[in-house]
C-alpha cells in the first residue's frame, strides 16, 4: 500500500568518488573564491588542505578559513562566522567536517544571506529565496547533513538545540570521498556508522516514509551490513567510501521521511546528559526497533533482509552486536545518564519533533520503559 | 471558494474554539504551562489570532485570546491559509507534514509547538462539538 | 563495488497522493497567474478541467491553455507555444499531459528563459541560468519526464528527434495523482507501463548506475509487478497511483543513470518507423536483457527478485508475458518494421546516445542479430 | 598547473593530434562524411581549435584543422578546460559522463557528436604515440 502522500526531492546534487576533491575546481567551474569553515583539528590533521591545494593550484582563490567550529556548535560561533564571512567577498562557501561544520556553514549562509539574527531565523519555511552556493565536504560517515535541509545549532543561554529547516539550506553540491575520513578514529568510526544506520532504519519506519525514501532506506542498510566492520577495524579506502555513501543515502531518506522514537531518546540523552549522538543512537537502536516491531513487524523484516539476515528478530540481534563490535557503549549507565534522570529524558523525548513520525505512539511512560531497559 | 467567507466568520469559528480551549480544564493550563506568545496568521480570509499565555488571563479562562492585529511580541508565528487551519482543527491534518509541505509556515522555535501538540488533543472533538453549537454544522468536516 | 564515480540528484520536487491536483493552488503558494500546456484529446477528456478549475476557485488565474501538442512534439509547436506563452503574463507553466506535452513545456520555458530560437539551444549545459517555474502533470505513467533534466523534440524537417539536456530544464515541482490516468485506454497504459519498466531496467543495468538510481530502479521495478496487470484491466485508483508513482522513480534513476540498448532500438524503430515508444521497448526489453545478461547476469537476478520472481531467467520471462498480457504486440513484423529495414535500424541505434552506457558493447552487428530475435 | 603551458603548446599536442586524425585512413574518411564544422573551444590556456569536414580539406587531408579564432559557423561546439580535453584524447574520459557532469559543454545536436565517438577510437592510441614522438612524454598519461 502506498502512503496517500508522497513527497520527495533531493536539492542537493551529490557527486561522490575516491580522490574527488582534488576534482573540485572542476565542480566549481565558473567560482573563483571561495571560503571554506571547517573546524581546528581538520586544519591540523591536514584535510582542510586536502580540499584547498587543489583549488588553489586551479586557480581559485582560498579566501578564508573560519576554522572555530566546535563539534557542537552554537549560535555566537554562527555569528562569528557569519562576520568572518562579511568581511571577505566570495562567491561559495565549502564546508569541510562533520554535521556540526556542514550545519554551522548551513547557518552562516542563512545568516549573511538574510541579514538577520541566527536566533530570527528558527522555524519551517523562513527563507523566501535561495542562500549562497554552499558546498558539504563531509569528514565523517554519519549525520548525512550534506544533503539535509536541516540545521542543529546550541543555544548556549539556554542549553537548547534550535532547529533550522528550509529546503533552501540544502547544500548545493555535496562532495563525497573517502580521503576525506582516512584519519576518522574507529570509535568515532563506530558511533557516526550507527548514526547513519539509525537515519536509515527510522526514515523506513516513519509514519511520513515513501517509496523514495523507501528505497534509499533500505540501500543505505545494505551497504552499512557490507561495510560497517571493515571501515571500523581495517579503514581500507573502499569500506569507508561505502560507508560515505550509504550516510548520504542515509541522509536523503530521513531528510524526507524524518525519523523517530530512537532519536527523540538520542536527543533527550544529548541535551541532558551530553551523551554523543551517535553513541545514543547506537545504544537505543535495537531498543527502539524492539517497541516499534509490534506495529511494523514487516518492515522490520524488510530492514533485516537488507542487512543480510533472515528476518526482523535477527537483525535487532544484529545491530546489538555491530555496536559492540565496534568497541561502543551498549548501555546508557555506561555514558553517565544516571538512573534517577531517564524519567526526564522521557519526558523531553516525548515532546520532541522525531517522535511525532514515530510508527507506534510513543508516550513518555512508553519511551520510560525503554530507556530502562537500555540503562 | 474558502470555508470562511470573512474574517468575522473565522473569528467566530476557530476564535470561539480558542476561547472554548483557554476555558478547557485539562488544554487550558498546560498551554498555560508554555507562557507562549503564538500569533496565527491567516489568509484567504485575510485574520488574526494571537494565543498569549504570558501575559495574565481573564477572570475564568487560562490564557488570553485576541482578535486581530496587536503589538505583542510572538514567540512563534504560524502562517497557513484559513482552510488549512480549519482542517488543522479536526485532527486531519498532520502537522509535522503540512510543515514539510510548506502549507504551514512557523517562525520560532518550532520544538515548543510540537511540545504542546499532545495537549491539544482534545481540541479536535472540541471544534466539531462547538462548531454544532454555534449553527455551523455544513463547516464540519466528515 | 561501488562505481569509482556516483553522482546524483533529484531538482524536482515530487509530491503524489489521490485527489492531489485538487490541492495544486497550496503547492503553489504565492504563484497568481499559470498558463497550461496541453493537448486537444486531454482538454476533450475533462482532465485539464481537473488541474484548471481548483486552481481557479482558489483564486489563481489560468490565463491560457495551449492545447496544441501533438503525441511527438515538434519544434514549430514549441515555437507557437513560446509566442503563446509570450503573449501572456504568467508566473509558472503547468504541463499536463503524457511525455510530448512535458517536453514542449520544458522546450517552451527554455525558449521564452533564453529568448533563442529552439534549434539553437541544442546540447548539453548550454543553459546558464534557472528558468521560469515549471510544473508537471503526467497523464500517462511511462515517461518520467515529470522528474527528468532532458527533453526530445522532432525536427519535422530532417525528422530528427532533437535532444535538451540541462539540470534546468527539470520541472520544479512534479503532481502525481491517479485522477489523471483514470482515462488511459489499457493499450496506453499497457505500453507506457513497459516504458517505465524499460527505463527502471536499463537505469539498473547502466555503466552510470550508482547506489541511489539502483534503490530508485528497483523500487519501480518492484512497484510495477505489484501494479502494472490492474493498472491495465482494473484501472482501479491505487493500481494506476502505484504505476505513476513507479514511472516517476525510474525516471529519477535514468535521468541520472541513463538507458541501454534497448533504448537505442526503440529510438531507431521511433524514428524510421514510427513505433510508439513504449510498444518498441516493450517487444526489445526481453531480448536486450538477455543480450546483457552475458556480462551483468547478477543484476538481472537482482531485478527478478524485486519483480518477485527468482531469478533473471524467470524475469525475461515475465517480461515478455506481461507485454503480452497487456495485449502489446510482441513482434517488430506485427509493428510495421520490414525485415529489411532491420538493419537501418541497427545501425541507427549503434550511435544513439542511448548505446554508450549500455553495459555491453553493443554494435550494429550485435543489435541486428537483436532485433532479427525480436522480427 | 595545467597540462599545457600556454595555447602554443595546446596547438602543438592536440591540434598535432588533429592533424594526424585528418590524413588517417580510418578516421578521415569518417569525420569527413560527417560533414560537420566542430569548434573545441578550450579554457586554460584559452584556445580554440576547429575541425572543418563541410568545406574542401587540403592536399592529403580528408579535413580542415584550425587553429584560434575564425568565422565559421559551427555546427556543434564543445567547450572544456584544455586539462580535460586532453585526458579525453587518452580514452580515459567517459563522455557521456562528462557531459553529465558538466566538464563538457555541448553546443547543438549531441547525436551528430555521438556518432562520431565509435570513429575517433583510434586516436586513443595515436595521442601518446604523436606525444612521444613531438618528445612530450612527460604528458602521456599513464
Amino acid at each position: 500500500m502506498l502512503p496517500s502522500f508522497v513527497d520527495f526531492t533531493m536539492r542537493t546534487r551529490l557527486v561522490a568518488g575516491p580522490g574527488l576533491v582534488r576534482e573540485l575546481a572542476t565542480e566549481l567551474a565558473g567560482y573563483e573564491r571561495v571560503l571554506v569553515i571547517s573546524d581546528a583539528q581538520l586544519v591540523k590533521l591536514g584535510l582542510v588542505r586536502e580540499v584547498t591545494e587543489p583549488l588553489e593550484a586551479a586557480g581559485v582563490d582560498v579566501v578564508g578559513v573560519f576554522s572555530d567550529v566546535p563539534p557542537n556548535s552554537e549560535v555566537e560561533v554562527v555569528m562569528a562566522g557569519a562576520g568572518f564571512a562579511r568581511a571577505r567577498q566570495y562567491d561559495a562557501l565549502v564546508a569541510v567536517g562533520g554535521g556540526s561544520v556542514i550545519d554551522t556553514a548551513k547557518a552562516i549562509n542563512m545568516v549573511v544571506a538574510t541579514g538577520q539574527h541566527l536566533l530570527d531565523l528558527q522555524g519551517l519555511g523562513v527563507l523566501d529565496e535561495p542562500l549562497g552556493t554552499l558546498v558539504a565536504i563531509p569528514t565523517t560517515a554519519g549525520t548525512g547533513s550534506e544533503v539535509t535541509s536541516h540545521a542543529v545549532i546550541k543555544d548556549a543561554g539556554t542549553s537548547a538545540k534550535l532547529t533550522f529547516t528550509s529546503p533552501h539550506l540544502a547544500p548545493d553540491l555535496a562532495v563525497i570521498d573517502p580521503v576525506m575520513t582516512r584519519d576518522l578514529p574507529p570509535k568515532l568510526a563506530a558511533s557516526t556508522g550507527m548514526d547513519a544506520l539509525t537515519h536509515a532504519v527510522e526514515a523506513y519506519l516513519s509514519t511520513n516514509a515513501n517509496p523514495f525514501t523507501d528505497a534509499l532506506a533500505l540501500e543505505a542498510t545494505r551497504l552499512i551490513a557490507q561495510n560497517f566492520r571493515r571501515a571500523v577495524r581495517e579503514r581500507d579506502e573502499e569500506s569507508r567510501y561505502g560507508m560515505l555513501v550509504a550516510s548520504s543515502l542515509a541522509g536523503a531518506a530521513f531528510n524526507v521521511a524524518l525519523v523517530g522514537c530512537v532519536h527523540a531518546m538520542a536527543h533527550a540523552c544529548g541535551g541532558l546528559y551530553d551523551v554523543p549522538h551517535g553513541v545514543a543512537n547506537a545504544i537505543l537502536l535495537p531498543w527502539g526497533l524492539e517497541f516499534n516491531r509490534e506495529v511494523a513487524a514487516e518492515r522490520v523484516d524488510e530492514l533485516g533482509r537488507a542487512f543480510g539476515v533472515e528476518d526482523g528478530r535477527q537483525f535487532i540481534e544484529a545491530v546489538s552486536s555491530l555496536a559492540a563490535e565496534g568497541g561502543l557503549p551498549t548501555r546508557l549507565s555506561e555514558v553517565g545518564v544516571p538512573r534517577e534522570g531517564l524519567e526526564a529524558v522521557a519526558e523531553a523525548a516525548a515532546v520532541d519533533g522525531a517522535v511525532f513520525t514515530n510508527p507506534r505512539e510513543a508516550g513518555a511512560e512508553d519511551l520510560l520503559k525503554l530507556l530502562e531497559r537500555a540503562f | 471558494m474558502g470555508v470562511f467567507k470573512d474574517a468575522a466568520e473565522l473569528y467566530e469559528c476557530i476564535g470561539g474554539l480558542f476561547r472554548r480551549g483557554a476555558e478547557h480544564p485539562e488544554m487550558g493550563p498546560k498551554i498555560r504551562a508554555s507562557k507562549l506568545i503564538i500569533k496565527f496568521q491567516y489568509t484567504n480570509p485575510e485574520a488574526q489570532l494571537t494565543i498569549d499565555a504570558k501575559n495574565p488571563p481573564p477572570e475564568g479562562m487560562y490564557f488570553n485570546v485576541i482578535e486581530g492585529e496587536n503589538d505583542l511580541q510572538a514567540d512563534v508565528t504560524m502562517s497557513m491559509e484559513a482552510d488549512v487551519a480549519h482542517k488543522f482543527w479536526f485532527g486531519k491534518l498532520n502537522l509535522v507534514m503540512a510543515l514539510n509541505r510548506g502549507m504551514m509556515r512557523a517562525k520560532g522555535p518550532i520544538a515548543a509547538i510540537l511540545k504542546l501538540l499532545p495537549s491539544i488533543k482534545p481540541a479536535y472533538e472540541l471544534y466539531p462539538q462547538y462548531l454544532r453549537e454555534i449553527g455551523k454544522e455544513d463547516k464540519i468536516m466528515g
